[in-house]
């Protein structure tokens, strides 16, 4: 186990090498200048030299990101260009809101799509399977943005149930989750119930009844303990998924995490920042995924962590 | 058990279930719709009409003359809908595709053939999960200059991740089978292997993939076009279309639940046929309809 | 016939537990209701044991199904007659009640312990669940009731087996933590529907025994499923014969095989091999080596650790030295795990070995791609299960063209021709070539297999437990077909099975394998006639004796568990040395 | 009623902006949103009247040009006082003036200070501070420029001007734009990143009796049309970004929200560049062809109105706007002629780059269908505002719309829409003259007319400045579309002339003089 999980975080490391190795690379060949950007209009030729030799942005591309190595190992993310501030402390100071945003969402793509996709195997190829295979549809088909705003136009300004975007109380949380929820459920709800068909089918299941157990127990006890490894795999998938649509989320409803602060950085590109946060939404992932790996085993017991 | 001695063709059995043929009928339409725009478009889709907005600058609402209404600038939303579907087909099907193709070349090479290449390949695909695909979409976007077939490309080079994931994983337990071992034994090639023995096993995988991957693909378009990558202005895509006016929503919602309604019918409808054609395809369930 | 004719023989109304009455089970399909079951009517008494023996598809597993209202709905229902449970009509109970009924009153033990239990539960969570499903306990009291049942079971090491999953146990193990499972309340009625067919010989021995025992202690009226006329004569008081739904014979075992009455039922009696009536086969010609193992060895490393370092290896064949004849067919036997299917493997190169492996005098490993391609030709393997064994997704001509496509052999219009000339070899209608495995039984999809391993003309066929999970009557079918092919092609078997009846049957020389290593080999008269490693005496033992009169002797238990192949690196099993007795018959020391 | 034109003292104000507040380092913050609080957190030398483009002395209490206009001389207001209760001096002026031209500090401000004698030895590095600023007693501050420059008070009124305590700065270091100190009439009390601004107001301001407020607090991260949303609910005061467009027709229909809109002009053209040194819009027909051809009436109505027809570079509200010029008028025929007559009788293909957020790619495309009507095939090329900014700067865009990313003038005065826009200085690699318009002659003028210092020859300067936007308008290396106009919502309960609320230096809002009615 320790062994397992010194070997995943090394493998892990070394993505992250990647990671940072590809982001450096892309943002190097990227025609836009952050120099330009801090300098401003006003600036002289030789002061727009002289920022760029300040910021080592002179260096051949591998000096550039040795250098950036270097300082990363000693913990050290490099000052935002524009802010001017330590990108550590501006991410530390996001990071935790998107995690929780992250945490609750997935909370609620698996109480919305679970069900739903239970629901839908017990009922196969009835109506409400169609239904729900439907609404399944309708949630991955439909904008991110719209949904956000109609949610919120409905239950913060017309219902007053919850307050108008911003962050700190429980209540702030629940429509920005339910935003992602809804979204993402609807891959969780596909894959649950064909998870689902196949363990009904299931020899044990029968055995389960065969001992006199009733439904909701046959099916929550036995069933959905076998169905939701894929869900768990997928967890691991939906984390980066996650990513691309927490900026839009993170922007309806005023939430403070590192989406905002990614999307303001790119457009300015503001390298340090946007390495920063490529890095820690890459270290979520590669972390959720090893979680997700370190929780199967627990689920199934027949998975050996090797 | 009565079983037919030669099964009639796929084709046949496709055109007997009723919601399979809704399904085909809506792609009709659409690739109808597409292919014919030039001539079923009541106007020209980029010409902004000086009375299809309010003096206000408003759009307007469906009436006889604009069936769908207009958008921001005027434009009549039908016409850009069909000429719309063009682009978005072409993502739908051709971006999508072949994302799902090197998921599958990238899956199977990996769970099939392991070893090194195969050990390479999913750390690679572990990269690109870890690696924020709207990144890479933006810096792409930048480095080359956009056009629809390079959206399709890059759209495609984000999205196969995931399918690469879930059909190794599949793969890899397929490849345990003893049907595996008894091809091997009778001395079948690994081409004949995988392309006989293992990716028809994966058709179902790849047909629940591959049809919700119909919205989100449409749908990444606009988040591109959005940030520059996509299908440049004024060119319609059903995706775009909606970006452009999602705040419009609760002012002119017809700009963004009509395009909404068009991708969703898309993608449901090649999910009918796809989960037809898994029926269909796979023996097993013949008989269970 | 009519009913009052299949009428049990003894009724007393008092002691009838289970009562069934012109019962009726159908399918639903497209072509309208299709009856699964029909007419079928029995009681079962306190305390006894009744068989209800049939071939494969003949509605036993439904007839059982109905009794514990575990049917397929909707697709399957009860269309007619009544099934009562002491005062109790079951057919008509509501699933409330009926949820009361199933594992208290009437329990049931399925055929597949490997998938009847819940991978992700522990074994004494699943059996506290069902205690507590219909007594009011505490956790601990029915954790303590638990226990009770394995030990009753005899389950060694019962505290540490009820933490332990599923997947750690054998499947003798798990069978034994389904019986305790069934029996943990007491239940008035116990269905076991073919509980040994998926184990070995010597653990289907020992729960045969077990299930014996907990009858004679309970009183528990048990109904046995099963398609093996030696465990019928074996356990049963009584047999119900069934075929196509239907109950074709009902007497008290005794009569049933000293006087069937109905020809379908003496069939099923003739098919069924025993011990010592194999028909005497030719000695060959002479003895040209067509298959040497020389010093063979496979191991299956395990591996830990940071680095993923070999931490221990599975010694799946040990140091194995074995010629094989042509034209002969040799058998080797051995309890599950014991090595057969991976020394198969070995020799078409499945698996990777050490040692030398020669086929006609050419070694395994110095062939290049293209010549290992050439010798495939000549092996062709034959798996146990064929259902896994063929590819779901291709009609059966296709499937059995496969090798003749892979080796390019013949025009397109030629090698069809070739495959319905295979499929009317195996005795299956040409008709059937554009049909999918899943539309055959099981016995009909072995002989799709053996088609296909025909195709090639091979000069050696590998039978992997081929005919291990066929009915009785088929596999007396298959077993001919076998022969014949042998008589007329001259072909080679090395036949891999635990059953020594049938390796009685169709053998010229047997060599025995424990752990590995091969610890007794000899013609089927030395060995047969003269047993000399208590392992093999253990394994002629364990074989049910189609007869009922037959009074057998207690043997003595495997104590302990089952001794593990796995070993540390650096260790290594001892190794087995073999002393010829004279006339080639090599026994262990 | 009288009542209103009271202000009342005390209250919290809420105002929303979408983008994060990067700095509140005045040599740093270069957007508008922060400059509004940086205003408030510091002042300069020079300072504004409220409400208008009027400058007036700040925190110096008075100042004295010399003959030749090359010194200037500030004496500074006693009795001033940093937040953190030290008196401001004359050092600190020069510190902060240092500080800003300091290559180190990488200020974006930097140019605006090279009319200061010694600019360039301390820009490049090569003497720790500027030779033209002194302190010869604690409340005197000596400037020597250069060259005379007409814009120097302006430049004092700028945020990268405003004086900061040495102190402090050295103290938190790089952190410094996140722990502001400085002498206005808010000091920053909380800053919960990627949330929340609070300001508190500095009792011991030096302009007594202000600020009226007692805070105002600045959330952050807020999307438009949900700001707009919360402040039609009441709980945001002010939603800094204005009226999304989505929610502009609604608004206005309704009368009570329309009562409660502010509309007020800018600083602010959006224009078209086209690349002079590339064909085919190196001649100079093809250039006025497009001028004609743009249809601003029809592109002001799609963008509902907010904005005026521009027809010169300056916006009206900028002093030496030609009031009497009509510009190119709007008239295809005579466009395709022009074209004709430049040898593209069939027109031609060509590019407009844009910035990819709404409004900006719809009035690029009504831009695109003007040129389309006689014959100029534009293609447009959506982009993140970094990308068109570099393609502009690196000459590979003929046509550019300037939406977006510029042009609100940093001080009200006409020499701000030249230099780096339209001067030969900017037209280089890399600079933000994206037309590479070069008129050597009129670089000339431009320098004659900010050496006119003298107020009393205003009018004379502004003359000449009009001259020269006539002669650039008359080589057109521009389009000039539309002046926008500013239109912001406040809340009822919010006081205070409207002017405050479409504050043209204090952009959005000058929080130091509004007020809360109740
Ligand atoms: N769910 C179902 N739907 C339709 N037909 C079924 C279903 N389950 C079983 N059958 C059919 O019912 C018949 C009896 O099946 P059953 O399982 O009782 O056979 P069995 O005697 O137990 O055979 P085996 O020895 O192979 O277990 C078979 O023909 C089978 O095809
Ligand atoms: N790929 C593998 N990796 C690790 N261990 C293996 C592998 N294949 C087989 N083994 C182990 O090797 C041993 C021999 O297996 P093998 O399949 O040859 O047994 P068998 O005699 O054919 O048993 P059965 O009668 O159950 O088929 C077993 O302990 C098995 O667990
Ligand atoms: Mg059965
Ligand atoms: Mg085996």
């Amino acid at each position: 186990m320790a062994a397992y999980i010194v070997r995943r975080l090394i493998q892990s490391a070394l993505i992250l090498l990647g990671v940072s190795f590809i982001t450096f690379v892309l943002l190097y060949v990227l025609p836009a200048d952050p120099v330009r950007q801090i300098a401003g209009r006003s600036a002289t030729a030789a002061t727009v030299e002289s920022i760029r030799q300040q910021l080592g942005l002179d260096q051949p591309f591998l000096v550039q990101y040795g250098n950036y190595l270097l300082n990363l190992i000693q913990g050290d993310f490099g000052r935002s260009y524009l802010q001017k501030t330590e990108v550590a402390q501006l991410i530390v100071s996001r990071l935790p809101a998107t995690l929780l945003l992250l945490v609750a969402a997935i909370a609620c793509e698996l109480l919305i799509g679970l069900p739903l996709g239970i629901v839908a195997a017990l009922n196969r190829g009835k109506v409400i399977d169609n239904g729900l295979m439907l609404t399944s549809f309708l949630t991955v088909s439909a904008p991110q943005f719209v949904v956000a705003l109609l949610l919120l136009f409905v239950f913060a300004v017309k219902l007053g149930w919850f307050p108008i975007g911003g962050y700190g109380t429980f209540a702030h949380i629940v429509l920005p989750a339910v935003t992602l929820g809804i979204l993402g459920s609807g891959w969780y709800s596909r894959i649950m119930r064909s998870s689902m068909v196949d363990v009904l089918r299931a020899d044990f299941i029968r055995t389960a009844r065969a001992k006199g157990l009733g439904r909701s127990k046959v099916i929550l006890g036995h069933a959905l303990p076998n169905a939701i490894l894929p869900i768990i795999a997928m967890i691991g998938i939906d984390i980066g998924l996650f990513m691309s649509g927490i900026v839009v989320v993170e922007s309806v409803f005023g939430w403070p995490g590192i989406g905002q602060l990614a999307w303001q950085a790119i457009q300015r590109v503001d390298i340090p920042i946007i390495m920063g946060v490529t890095l820690a939404s890459a270290c979520g992932i590669v972390l959720g995924n090893l979680i997700a790996d370190l929780i199967s085993p627990l689920i199934d017991p027949r998975i050996k962590l090797r | 058990m009565a079983v037919p001695e030669n099964g009639p063709s796929v084709l046949r059995r496709l055109a007997r279930r009723k919601l399979a043929i809704l399904g085909q009928l809506i792609i009709l339409i659409c690739v109808g719709g597409a292919v014919f725009a030039r001539w079923l478009a009541p106007f020209d889709p980029y010409e902004q009409f000086f009375d299809g907005l309010t003096l206000e600058g408003a759009p307007l609402p469906p009436n006889e003359n604009f069936w769908f209404g207009t958008d921001l600038l005027g434009r009549d939303l039908f016409s850009r809908i069909l000429y719309g579907a063009q682009t978005s087909l072409i993502i739908g099907l051709v971006a999508n595709g072949t994302a799902l193709i090197i998921g599958t070349l990238v899956g199977v090479t990996a769970g099939y053939f392991r070893g090194i290449v195969g050990a390479v390949l999913m750390r690679f695909t572990d990269l690109m999960m870890a690696f924020p695909a709207l990144l890479l979409a933006i810096c792409l976007a930048a480095i080359f200059s956009p056009s629809l077939w390079i959206v399709a490309m890059v759209i495609a080079f984000v999205n196969w991740v995931q399918t690469a994931r879930v059909i190794f994983t599949q793969t890899s337990s397929l490849a345990e089978r003893d049907y595996i071992a008894a091809e091997k034994t009778l001395g079948a090639g690994h081409g004949r292997i995988v392309f006989k023995h293992i990716l028809p096993h994966l058709i179902p995988t790849l047909i629940v993939w591959g049809t919700l991957g119909i919205s989100t693909t449409v749908l990444l378009e606009a988040t591109l076009s959005f940030l520059g990558i996509g299908v440049q202005p004024p060119i319609p895509s059903w995706g775009n279309i909606i970006f452009e006016n999602q705040t419009y929503f609760q002012s002119a919602p017809w700009l963004v639940f009509i395009p909404g309604a068009a991708i969703l019918l898309l993608a449901l409808a090649f999910n009918l046929v796809g989960d037809a054609l898994r029926d269909i395809l796979d023996p097993t369930q013949q008989g269970h309809d | 016939m009519t009913a009052a004719m299949l009428s049990p023989v003894v009724d007393t109304a008092t002691d009838v537990v289970l009562s069934v009455r012109d019962l009726q089970v159908s399918a639903r399909s497209e072509h309208g209701l299709i009856p699964l079951v029909e007419g079928l009517s029995f009681d079962l008494h306190r305390g006894e044991t009744l068989a209800i023996a049939g071939e494969s598809g003949s509605g036993k597993s439904i007839t059982s199904l109905a009794c514990m209202g575990l049917l397929p709905a909707p697709a399957v229902r009860v269309t007619g007659g009544s099934i009562r449970f002491g005062e109790t009509e079951l057919t008509s109970l509501p699933e409330k009640k009926m949820q009361e009924m199933r594992g208290a009153r009437i329990a049931m033990i399925f055929q597949e312990p490997m998938t009847a239990l819940n991978p992700v539960m522990s074994i004494g969570r699943q059996l506290v669940e069902a205690i507590r499903a219909h007594e009011t306990l505490s956790v601990a009291q029915a954790r303590a009731r638990a226990l009770e049942a394995l030990k009753a079971v005899r389950l060694s090491q019962p505290e540490k087996r009820l933490e332990q999953y599923p997947h750690e146990l054998s499947g003798g193990m798990r069978q034994r933590v389904m019986i305790a499972m069934a029996i943990a309340l007491r239940p008035a009625v116990l269905i076991a529907d073919e509980p040994t067919t998926a184990l070995d010989v010597t653990v289907q021995r020992e729960v045969l025994d077990l299930l014996r025992d907990l009858q004679k202690d309970l009183g528990t009226a048990v109904i046995l499923i099963t398609h093996d006329m030696g465990v019928v004569a074996e356990m049963a008081d009584r047999v119900i014969v069934m075929r196509k739904g239907r109950m074709v014979e009902a007497a008290p075992t005794i009569d049933l095989f000293d006087a069937p009455r109905e020809q379908y039922t003496r069939d099923l009696l003739a098919a069924v091999p025993r011990i010592g009536t194999g028909a005497s086969r030719p000695d060959l010609a002479k003895r040209e080596v067509l298959v040497r193992y020389e010093d063979v060895s496979v191991n299956f490393p395990i591996r830990q650790g940071l680095l993923g370092r070999v931490a221990a290896r599975v010694h799946a064949v040990e140091h194995v030295s074995l010629d094989i004849f042509r034209g002969e067919t040799l058998s080797l036997v051995g309890e599950s795990g014991c090595g057969k299917s991976t020394m198969a493997k070995a020799l078409v190169g499945l698996v990777p070995h050490t040692g030398r492996i020669e086929i006609n005098g050419q070694a395994l490993g110095d062939l290049d791609a293209k010549g290992r391609k050439a010798i495939r030709r000549d092996l062709q393997i034959v798996f146990q299960d064929p259902m896994a064994a063929l590819d779901a997704r291709m009609t059966v001509g296709e499937l059995i063209r496969e090798p003749l496509v892979i080796h390019g052999m013949g025009t397109a219009a030629e090698q069809k021709a070739r495959v319905r000339e295979l499929l009317e070899r195996v005795e299956l209608s040409p008709s059937v070539y554009n049909r999918y495995p899943h539309q055959f039984s099981g016995g009909q999809r072995q002989r799709i297999c053996i088609a296909r391993a025909l195709a090639l003309k091979p000069k050696l066929i590998i039978c992997d437990e081929s005919v291990a999970a066929l009915d009785v009557s088929i596999q007396a079918k298959v077993l001919d077909l076998l022969r014949d092919l042998q008589k007329e092609s001259g072909v080679t078997y090395l036949f891999i099975s635990h059953d020594m009846a049938v390796v009685e049957n169709i053998s010229d020389r047997v060599a025995v394998m424990y752990l590995g290593q091969i610890v007794e080999m000899g013609t089927r008269a030395q060995l047969f006639g003269n047993p000399q490693h208590p392992y093999t005496k253990r394994l002629l033992e364990a074989v049910p004796v189609p007869d009922p009169r037959r009074e057998r002797q207690a043997t003595a238990r495997l104590s302990g568990d089952i001794p593990s192949p796995v070993w540390k690196v650096g260790q290594e099993p001892q190794r087995v040395e073999l002393v010829d007795i004279g006339g080639g018959h090599l026994v262990g020391r | 009623p009288v009542q209103a034109q009271e202000p009342k003292h005390g209250g919290n104000m809420v105002v929303t902006y979408k983008d994060d507040v990067a700095t509140l380092d005045p040599a740093i913050g270069y957007d508008w949103q922060n400059w509004s609080m940086i205003k408030s957190v510091f002042d300069g030398l020079m300072d504004y009247e409220p409400g208008t483009t009027k400058l007036r002395p700040g925190l110096a209490e008075s100042y004295e040009i010399s003959e030749d206009g090359l010194t200037y001389t500030f004496k500074l207001r006693p009795g001033v006082k940093f937040h953190n209760g030290r008196e401001l001096v004359a050092d600190d002026v020069v510190y902060s003036i240092n500080r800003v031209i300091k290559p180190a500090t990488q200020s974006p401000g930097q140019g605006f200070f090279g009319m200061i004698e010694g600019f360039d030895d301390a820009a490049a590095g090569k003497a720790d501070t500027v030779s033209g600023v002194s302190a010869p007693d604690k409340n005197t501050v000596v400037f020597k420029l250069s060259r005379p420059d007409a814009t120097f008070l302006h430049i004092m009124a700028l945020n990268f001007s405003f004086i900061v305590p040495k102190e402090a700065v050295e103290e938190a270091g790089a952190d410094f734009g996140k722990k502001p100190v400085g002498t206005g009439a808010f000091k920053l009390t909380e800053w919960t990143l990627g949330q929340r601004l609070v300001f508190e107001k500095n009792a011991d301001y030096w302009i007594s009796g202000v600020p009226y407020l007692d805070s105002f607090t600045v959330e952050v991260g807020q999307e438009p049309v949900v700001a707009l949303l919360r402040a039609q609910k009441g709980e945001v005061d002010v939603p800094g970004d204005g009226i999304p467009p989505a929610k502009f027709v609604e608004v206005m229909k309704d009368k009570a929200q329309a009562d409660l809109v502010v509309e007020g002009g800018q600083l602010h053209t959006g224009y078209i560049t086209m690349n002079v040194t590339q064909a085919p819009f190196d001649k100079v027909e093809v250039r006025r062809a497009v001028n004609m051809a743009i249809n601003k009436d029809r592109i002001v109505q799609v963008i509902n109105g907010r904005a005026v027809p521009a027809n010169q570079p300056l916006p009206p509200s900028m002093p030496g706007y030609t009031k009497d010029y009509e510009g190119y008028k709007f008239d295809q025929a005579a466009a395709k002629k022009l074209l004709a007559d430049a040898g593209y009788e069939n027109g031609f293909d060509t590019e407009l780059f844009v910035m990819n957020t709404d409004p900006n790619p719809r009035i690029a495309q009504a831009i695109q269908q003007d040129l389309k009507a006689i014959g100029i095939n534009a293609q447009i090329k959506s982009l993140a505002q970094a990308n068109v900014i570099e393609a502009g700067g690196a000459g590979t865009a003929p046509m550019i719309w300037s939406g977006g990313m510029a042009w609100i003038a940093d001080f009200p005065d006409p020499a701000n829409f030249y230099g780096p826009i339209l001067g030969c200085s900017g037209a280089v690699e890399g600079g933000w003259n994206w037309s590479k318009y070069c008129n050597a002659e009129l670089d000339k003028l431009a320098a004659e007319a900010d050496s006119i210092v003298d107020p009393n020859k205003v009018d004379e300067r502004l003359a000449k400045w009009s001259e020269i936007y006539m002669k650039v308008m008359e080589d057109a290396p521009w389009a000039p579309v539309f002046n926008e106009q500013r239109f912001t919502m406040k809340s009822a309960r919010m006081g205070g002339d409207d002017a405050l609320y479409v504050d043209p230096v204090s952009i959005p809002v000058n929080y130091d003089y509004v007020y809360i009615k109740e």
